[in-house]
């Protein structure tokens, strides 16, 4: 155990206390804070209007809200939580926190951007947020043209720039990432003694640095057209509709990586380290990471099978989604195989991780459903869909980040969330999710459109089972929220590394000091080095 | 009130029992492998919990075969479905000759339909049985999709362009269909049904009450009102090319190139003449966009290729 | 040794790991820049592929001197931005000093042009949006190919402008002596990104002025 | 720290340079077809490989930075290929 405890040793949460020490701060623990109280707003918000939905599709007709309304809710929450919960979620919270320690070093390479891409985020997020608050968006959080750019008559443009703005949020953080892990490695740190999580976040960093700038233009010309009415993509006045979804799926396919690749990153460091096992097949870990990101750059098309795109391009779209399964299945087996003779101890975050594993191993499976292109004629636009995507967004992503909060929550507020506590709301989450979920891949094959306020009565036990998962759900993450908050004064000291794990930011105390490291350490070793471990203990 | 609570979808068409077949294929695919992988999860997890006395001599960290075998044995499985998916894909996207063709218009938030026999419906869509159907659809404002759960097949509709589906009923009865794709408020009420009819009934049908003139008949009145016939002369001395024969053919166009007839050419040379002008004649058509409603349009079209017949030599090439 | 320790940042071991992290972070950020150009220029691509003839026919309403002028113009501009950067890695202070002024100035002759290009469209008629009239039969497709034309000239030229501004203060700092042989790094970077932005305009003119114009 | 390039160097890339401004503004007037695309792509792809090489010191440069300066223009080149697959095809 550690000799130093919380309240005497020097650290970076009692570095200074006044609210300029936060807001000009540029410790990259600090920023992440920031960014860990300004997701989890947005998290609630965007979980609001979720609750609100899934209340309205508790009866067939439309007795909650009007029509309207529940277009807004749906628009607003996909947009809440793509771009102001998901997209940020692991990489700006955890990211930010643990890169800099993972890799051995003081801080990231340009810690004023790093500050800065936080302030982009807040005044994006405000924006979006003051554009909801007077009169919301309806177009869904895809924005298809003609709609979004002729037709439409909510804000739209608001919204449009909010994103715009959040994009440079994305790209700061991904190019700070991008330097740091190569330029800013410990001695001795080589590729291949870098923790997967690092892996992961590079991967990450590489899509959003060449996917978001096309987001950005094309939501640029997006309000364009809206505000002078001149054609891009609205074919009344000379444009092609499907170019808009070319541009937009570009980034916003990538964009679903940028999600579960950290989530990926984060279940590695888990599983190896409560199963005290070196993660197996390491090389091909960190292989599929970059074959992932890569490859689903090239796939986008799977979304336009039955947009009006060429049969041609449907088929050479569906062939390399086929194709991107394969390093996400390698992931999987690797995760398996790493449990193999391991020595597993059951703390919360290794049943985040399982959950997670097995969440994502349906929600690929299904996605493949989608990839061939004969069945995505009927289930595409449908809750199957939904279904899919909440799988691996939902319970992966979110999974991941949950998982990872609980490990490294001891790292950054030095004090241990209550386990009994947190093993209850685990095991909430993963019933409500599934049952919020399960039921929408049957109401998609039954042909349940996506985004309908009415349906018809047929559909309404299996909407009834999802609205009673939602609200198990909804209060499953209310539970570590306040947990959490609790935990902060009455938690148990954690000390340097309650886990034994190994990895750099586990030799610094906690909370690290303001410059993580008082020398750099120098790195010998292969991660994950626990294999013999068991013996050294007894 | 409850309706019932059925977890599969009607079959009801050509398609449907193929793609089911797909489908279920792919579940079995996705029980097992998801089986796979808790099974083994659950059996190490309890197996090598901490404190158990399970042999851990000579733990792996890496296994070339074993990575190799979970990267080709998936690649293998996946391109067998992709074969399967795609062939069944390409043999559902054209539709067989003879097909009955119905004219479907999206606006907000509506459908509506022309039959070529000249009955309209608003969300309705009568079929017959056992014959090939294609829908030639267009929208009038935003993106929509033409859903029909109980056949298996969807697929966008967009302004400016037609798309086509196609589907042979198989089962007598109404089922429901959809607009799959987001377009504004009411999207959810944009729904419809279509009622399969057995053949002598469906012709019963289009000769009853709802029936209205022909779609070639009003075409040609259409092209008589807009002045179409005073420069598309039968006998090809007008300043625009004569029109009997000319759909289905191929066309040669101004500064090369030719281009086969079908209804989006002549779709877009109502629409936008100077687009693909044929060769011999000169941009003069006035244009249609904004003039002419799609239903107006897909009367012209029918009306250009009711008129059968050999195609005049054009002006100035060969035919 | 200790001077130099000063400039070199608290994450930062030594300088020449500041100075590589720097030059990779513009290199990154340039990547980024190229797919926010790359989106415009994928939907001129589509366009142009689908509609080549009248993409030719509105380009003819382009000056061609103009244009060529400009490019010229900007191709100068990186040579003495080229050699501003060298004479600042020498640490040759007056005659860095000149060179990115030099710069300066020929990035404003080129914006400069470009209004004149502009001001002529708006007379013309020519900008969508505003007045558009154009007589050619294929007016949806020129449209277009002006939308994009001042897509892709527009934020080709607020990045420019943001050149400027950037080689302002670096200039400034340099007129100051913040820049020796041993740190140069600022001045470098943004010739990095000055460089880029020619890079743009090398693809714009031939995309831009030069279709079909033996027509 | 700058390797190898000269001012000398500088000024002869930039003529080199204003020659192929010249040659492609030539190129423009004389009817090839399709090919005038070619040729006025093939000339600025040569002309951004010499202030790549040169100007912004590539040549002299590692392997990672070179890595990155080609990553957007790959990238940007799979968006078109693969859209082109689309557009091209239709029908």
């Amino acid at each position: 155990m550690s000799p130093h405890s919380i309240t005497t040793h020097e650290h970076y949460l009692n570095a200074g206390y006044g609210p300029r020490s936060w807001l000009l701060t540029t410790d990259h623990k600090r920023i992440a804070i920031l960014y860990m109280l300004s997701i989890t707003f947005f998290f609630f918000v965007g979980g609001f209007f979720a609750f609100l939905m899934r209340l309205e599709l508790l009866t067939p007709d439309g007795d909650l809200v009007s029509a309207e309304t529940y277009n807004k809710l749906f628009s607003m929450h996909g947009i809440t939580m793509v771009w102001f919960f998901l997209i940020p979620s692991i990489p700006s919270v955890l990211g930010n926190f643990l890169v800099p320690m993972m890799v051995g070093a003081r801080d990231v390479a340009f810690p004023r951007l790093n500050l800065l891409s936080w302030y982009i985020y807040v005044v994006g997020g405000l924006f979006t947020l003051a554009a909801m608050i007077f009169g919301g968006v309806d177009t869904g959080w895809t924005f298809y043209t003609p709609f979004s750019s002729t037709y439409a008559h909510s804000n739209v443009i608001p919204v449009v720039i909010g994103i715009f703005i959040l994009g440079f949020s994305s790209i700061l953080t991904a190019l700070n990432f991008i330097v740091t892990i190569h330029t800013m490695r410990a001695p001795g740190l080589t590729w291949f003694r870098l923790p997967l999580f690092i892996w992961a976040m590079y991967a990450t960093s590489v899509i959003l640095v060449l996917a978001t700038p096309v987001l950005a233009i094309t939501l640029a010309m997006l309000g364009v057209e809206r505000i002078f009415g001149v054609g891009i993509f609205d074919p009344a006045l000379g444009g092609d509709p499907l170019l808009f979804q070319h541009l937009f799926w570009f980034y916003s396919h990538p964009a679903v990586y940028i999600m579960i690749l950290p989530a990926m990153g984060v279940v590695s460091e888990l599983i190896t380290c409560f199963a005290r096992k070196k993660v197996f097949g390491y090389r091909f870990m960190a292989f599929s990471l970059l074959a992932i990101a890569s490859v689903g750059f090239l796939v986008w098309g799977h979304h336009m099978f039955v947009s009006g795109q060429s049969a041609y391009a449907g088929m050479v779209f569906s062939a390399l989604s086929f194709i991107v399964a394969i390093p996400s299945a390698v992931k999987v087996f690797n995760w398996a195989a790493t449990l193999y003779k391991g020595s597993i101890a059951y703390h919360t975050p290794v049943l985040y991780g399982f959950g997670f594993i097995g969440l994502f191993t349906i929600g690929g499976l299904t996605g493949l459903f989608l990839a061939s292109l004969a069945l995505d004629v009927h289930v595409h636009d449908t809750y199957f869909v939904i279904a899919h995507f909440h799988y691996i967004m939902v319970g992966g992503a979110v999974m991941g980040y949950l998982g990872g909060i609980h490990y490294w929550w001891p790292k950054m507020t030095g004090r241990m969330y209550p386990e009994g506590w947190a093993k209850f709301a685990a095991l909430v989450l993963f019933v409500g999710f599934n049952l919020t979920f399960f039921p929408q891949f049957i109401l998609g094959y039954l042909g349940m459109p996506r985004r309908y306020h009415v349906y018809p009565p047929e559909f309404q036990v299996l909407n009834v089972l999802s609205t009673a998962g939602a609200t198990i759900l909804g209060i499953g993450y209310l539970i570590p929220f306040v947990y959490l908050i609790w935990s902060l004064r009455h938690g148990k000291n954690a000390g340097r590394n309650p886990w034994r794990a190994t990895g750099l930011e586990w030799l610094t105390p906690s909370p690290p000091p303001v410059h993580n490291f008082d020398e750099i350490p120098v790195v010998t070793g292969e991660p994950y080095t626990y294999a013999g471990e068991e013996e050294q203990r007894e | 009130m409850m309706h019932g609570f059925p977890i599969f979808p009607p079959s009801a068409s050509t398609a449907a029992p193929r793609v089911d077949a797909l489908f279920t294929g792919l579940m079995i695919m996705t029980v097992f492998f998801s089986a796979l992988i808790f099974f083994a999860i659950a059996f190490f997890a309890i197996r090598y919990r901490e404190g158990s006395k399970a042999n851990r001599d000579n733990p792996r960290s890496e296994s070339l075969p074993l990575e190799l075998t979970w990267m080709i044995v998936p690649l293998c499985i996946s391109f067998g479905f992709y074969f399967w998916a795609s062939t069944l894909y390409t043999q559902m996207h054209v539709a067989p000759p003879g097909a009955v063709d119905v004219y479907v218009v999206g606006k907000q938030w509506m459908w509506k339909i022309q039959h070529q026999q000249g009955n309209r419906e608003i969300n309705e869509l009568h079929v017959p049985l056992g014959r090939p159907v294609r829908l030639i659809m267009t929208s009038q404002d935003v993106i929509h999709s033409f859903f029909i759960p109980a056949f298996r097949i969807k697929q966008d509709v967009l302004p400016g362009r037609y798309s086509t589906e196609w589907f042979q009923a198989t089962t007598p009865g109404e089922y429901h269909f959809f607009c799959a794709q987001f377009c504004g408020t009411s999207h959810a009420s944009m729904i419809g049904r279509v009622i399969v009819m057995q053949p002598a009934e469906y012709e019963r049908w289009l000769a009853g009450a709802a029936g209205g003139a022909p779609m070639a008949t009003v075409g040609e009145g259409l092209f008589q009102q807009f002045g179409c016939a005073s420069c598309h002369l039968a006998n090809n001395s007008g300043r625009g090319p004569a029109l009997a024969g000319v759909a289905g053919s191929t066309v040669e166009l101004e500064g090369g190139g030719t281009v086969v007839a079908d209804r989006e050419y002549l779709r877009e040379s109502i629409l936008d003449p100077a687009a693909k002008v044929v060769r011999g004649y000169k941009p003069v058509m006035p244009v249609f966009r904004g003039q002419l409603s799609p239903d107006q349009v897909a009367q012209l079209i029918e009306y250009i290729r009711s008129l059968g017949g050999p195609r005049v030599a054009a002006k100035g090439g060969t035919p | 040794m200790s001077e130099e320790r000063a400039l070199v940042a608290h994450q930062f071991e030594t300088a020449a790991q500041q100075r590589s992290a720097a030059t990779l972070g513009m290199w990154v950020f340039l990547a980024t820049e190229v797919l926010f150009f790359g989106g415009m220029l994928m939907a001129y691509t589509v366009y142009r592929v689908m509609d080549g003839a009248a993409f030719a026919r509105a380009s003819h309403a382009q000056n061609i001197l103009l244009g060529g002028i400009n490019t010229a113009v900007l191709l100068t501009s990186s040579l003495t931005m080229a050699l501003g950067v060298h004479a600042a890695q020498e640490g040759r202070r007056r005659r860095s000093v000149l060179m990115l002024s030099a710069t300066m100035v020929l990035g404003a002759l080129f914006l400069g042009i470009k209004a004149v290009e502009y001001s002529q469209k708006f007379a013309e008629h020519l900008v969508p949006g505003v007045d558009f009239r154009y007589a050619g039969p294929d007016a949806g497709a020129a449209q277009i190919y002006f939308i994009l034309y001042f897509l892709l000239t527009g934020f080709h030229a607020i990045h420019l402008t943001i050149g400027i501004g950037v080689l302002a203060v670096i200039a400034f700092s340099a007129a100051r002596g913040r820049y020796t042989s041993a740190y140069s790094t600022p001045v470098e970077v943004a010739g990095l990104y000055w460089h880029f932005v020619d890079i743009v305009w090398i693809f714009l003119y031939p995309l831009i002025y030069l279709i079909q114009v033996y027509r | 720290m700058s390797a190898g390039s000269t001012p000398g160097t500088y000024v002869r890339v930039a003529g080199a340079l204003y020659l192929l401004l010249a040659l492609t503004v030539a190129c423009a007037f004389i009817d090839m077809g399709p090919f005038n695309l070619v040729v006025a792509m093939t000339i600025a792809v040569a002309k951004a490989v010499l202030v790549v090489l040169f100007f912004m010191h590539v040549r002299s440069a590692g392997g990672l930075t070179r890595v990155v300066a080609c990553a957007g223009a790959f990238w940007l080149l799979f968006m078109c290929v693969l859209t082109l697959t689309d557009f091209l095809t239709r029908n």
